[in-house]
């Protein structure tokens, strides 16, 4: 097991891994992404209360899931980074980050675009869109330590320790925030994403939800590449490329 | 004391590598160098402040990041920096660093402030003082923390040739009742030869 | 019917908007990867023919 | 050496004495939550129905940036003096050490706020029965807020980048404190039972006391590497 885990930590034999499963993992999220589309715009019914402005749940909610994903992700890859000294793992926390903020940004986005038909403003403190903008900030700061630090090692053990801090956190922010939503709006306001669904209206949702997914995989590969490239010192496998 | 394949980089240049000694007790190991090489760095390392790349340091056969806190106790480290709060006089500055690692009483922390020459200054402020007095006030600070082991980062710097003496003194002294010590230093260290061993580093690459 | 179907039973704005931004920042995330690793990539090269040479 | 907690008594008395020593450093949060307190009725209104709605907040945000506006130095003194190297290699537990310093720091800068806090709820005419809520919101907010800014401050330290970084890592996390800490009051003042809020508080602080003296030794570290 402990073999096993090295072996897949080992920076030339991810490297490797990785360039083989780029191309697969990017045809599998273009497929599922373009049918998961089809699906949403064209076959999905339109919901009998938000019309056709419901289909904008197929890029928001994956969006907000894939940004809760990325963070935890993130925070514990950094913290097997930091507990057992793998420079891979920090490789992979680097290479999330900017993935990660892409969605919450685009959770973000949407979610804001979504509210306008439906509470007739751009922005409403709503516990997800309150949620996720708190997971902008902390994927900001993320980034932000990770460039103020100029020793790539450094870099990685500070915003790491971040991350994971952060990770602990989050949880108590989600609820922290349903909490005080949940005093403040009741149900005045119809929650973003909870329209009675249907069988015909889920799949185009699960089927999004995976092909984010692999695109998720593939940038973070393509992305962890590059962060390999830039932690290896010693260039006896490098020169192989 | 033993380092094993030490190996440091700071940004894309490669400190020292593959780098190795043995310190037995009773020995003062002298690092020498360029300016740039990494002595400073390899200190930092030794006393753990550091994360080498590659390799271990041992202390007594045992990886020194396994009992942090027991070798840090066998050790005094001097800085670059004196550690010192410029708020507090030269004797608060003493009684503070002594008491993080022993007790000790007023009279035997004022025997030593004599022997570095402060006594006359132990009430002012460490603002005050000049450059060799806060390095005589470190020097107070090793000789009374008790350890085994004393690394020392250019000790000799703003130091007056008696100041330097003393150094010397304490060197061979502190050798002799069994201590070890690694100072980095562009000078000789004034040690006598069965004490000595010296390990010479070159520029970075 | 594509128009009606453009038309979104009037939210075509915001739908397509929504779809269309996430289409434009899941494309340049995808290339902007891409472009790093292929700078990092040609960067390894040099300094391995530099050392080489040395 | 002897005791899980040794070094802690010392690393204590220093900072305050050293605290002691520097009056003017040790005023500013107090007076940086008053000012901010006293800039609301100024851009809002004087009108005593609209402070008394928006008290809380504005004292649970004022609390929360002053205590962030002290942190900054937190570490930074001991970092460019050197006496911070010396605390990691003292042979402590270091996070016992970073937690009397985080204890030093809050009795100087999070403790005035607290006892300061009434007068300014006079001012902002929150009514006086919902005080002890937020004097007590306050008393188990303010060190957790302490706790997560010293992280912030551990990983700053040495950067050179100024306190917006420090502000941008640690607002985010202490959104709970000030959503609890802010409603407490606000419950309060609608005469409703705020001891929800209050125990959430006070589970956070625990969680905050038994972990974050890690995270805060292991930040020390990384930036003194």
């Amino acid at each position: 097991m402990w073999k096993l885990f090295h072996q897949f930590g080992s920076p030339p034999h991810f490297y490797r891994l990785a360039g083989y499963l780029i191309p697969w993992f990017g045809a599998a999220a273009l497929i599922l992404i373009l049918i998961a589309t089809y699906g949403g715009l064209v076959l999905a019914p339109a919901d009998y209360l938000q019309g056709d402005g419901f289909r904008i749940i197929y890029v928001h909610v994956p969006s907000a899931s894939m940004s809760l994903f990325a963070y935890t992700l993130m925070a514990t890859a950094a913290g097997i980074g930091l507990i057992w000294r793998i420079k891979l793992a920090h490789a992979v926390a680097a290479a999330v980050a900017p993935i990660g903020a892409s969605f919450t940004f685009l959770a973000l986005a949407t979610g804001s675009i979504w509210g306008k038909p439906m509470w007739g403003t751009w922005w409403a403190w709503d516990a997800r869109l309150t949620s996720e903008l708190i997971l902008l900030f902390l994927f900001l700061g993320y980034m932000s330590l990770r460039a103020a630090n100029d020793d790539v090692g450094k870099a990685d053990r500070a915003s790491g320790l971040l991350a994971v801090v952060g990770v602990v956190n989050v949880p108590i922010i989600h609820y922290s925030v349903e909490w005080w939503n949940s005093l403040h709006q009741g149900a005045t306001i119809i929650k973003l994403g909870k329209p009675a669904i249907t069988g015909d209206m889920l799949w185009p949702l699960l089927m999004m939800l995976a092909g984010f997914g692999f695109y998720f995989a593939t940038v973070m590969m393509i992305r962890t590449r590059s962060q390999v490239l830039q932690r290896e010192r010693k260039s006896q496998w490098l020169k192989s490329l | 004391m033993q380092a094993e394949g030490l190996e440091l980089w700071r940004g894309d240049r490669c400190l020292f590598r593959d780098l190795s000694f043995e310190l037995p007790e009773e020995k003062a190991l002298h690092v020498s160098g360029p300016n740039g090489c990494g002595k400073t760095s390899l200190l930092r390392v030794l006393c753990g402040l550091s994360e080498p790349e590659e390799g271990a340091v041992r202390w007594r056969g045992k990886s020194i990041r396994r009992d942090r806190e027991d070798y840090h106790q066998a050790f005094a480290w001097l800085g670059h920096l004196n550690g010192f709060k410029a708020e507090l006089s030269a004797r608060e500055n003493l009684a503070f660093s002594v008491s993080l690692r022993r007790k000790t009483d007023d009279e035997v922390r004022n025997n030593t402030l004599d022997q570095v020459g402060l006594t006359a200054a132990a009430d002012l402020p460490c603002r005050v003082l000049s450059a060799g007095q806060k390095r005589r006030l470190s020097l107070a600070t090793i000789m009374l923390s008790a350890a085994r082991l004393w690394i020392l980062d250019e000790p000799f710097t703003n130091l007056d040739s008696k100041g330097r003496e003393m150094i010397s003194e304490l060197l061979n002294s502190h050798c002799a009742s069994g201590g070890a010590a690694i100072v980095a230093a562009h000078q000789e260290l004034g040690v006598e030869q069965p004490y000595l061993q010296h390990l010479k580093m070159e520029d970075a690459v | 019917m594509l128009s009606e179907f453009l038309h979104m039973g009037g939210y075509a704005g915001y739908v397509w908007s929504s779809f269309g931004l996430t289409a434009a920042v899941l494309l340049i995330n995808l290339v902007g990867a891409q472009r790093q690793f292929k700078q990092r990539l040609a960067f390894v090269r040099r300094r391995i023919a530099a050392e080489d040479k040395t | 050496m002897s005791g899980p907690m040794s070094g802690f008594g010392t690393v204590l008395a220093r900072d305050l004495r050293l605290a002691f020593r520097r009056p003017g450093e040790m005023a500013n949060p107090l007076l940086f939550f008053v000012l901010i307190t006293a800039i609301f009725p100024l851009g809002l209104s004087p009108e005593p129905e609209l402070l008394r709605t928006v008290a809380p907040g504005i004292l649970w945000g004022a609390a929360l940036l002053s205590s962030l506006l002290a942190l900054d130095l937190l570490f930074k003194n001991d970092y460019e003096d050197g006496s911070l190297e010396q605390l990691v290699l003292s042979g402590h537990s270091l996070p016992v050490l970073v937690l009397a310093k985080t204890l030093a720091h809050w009795v100087v800068s999070g403790l005035p706020l607290v006892l300061a806090a009434p007068l300014l709820a006079s001012a902002l005419y929150l009514p006086a029965h919902a005080w002890d809520t937020l004097m007590l919101g306050l008393l188990i907010g303010t060190p957790t807020l302490s706790l997560l800014g010293a992280v912030g401050a551990a990983l700053t330290t040495g950067l050179g980048t100024g306190s917006a970084l420090l502000s941008l890592l640690v607002l985010p996390l202490a959104t709970p404190i000030l959503i609890f800490g802010a409603r407490g009051v606000d419950l309060a003042v609608q005469g409703l039972d705020p001891v929800g809020p209050m125990y959430l508080l006070g589970a956070i602080l625990f969680l905050a006391v038994s972990l974050l003296p890690l995270a805060i030794a292991t930040a020390v570290r990384i930036s003194l590497d």
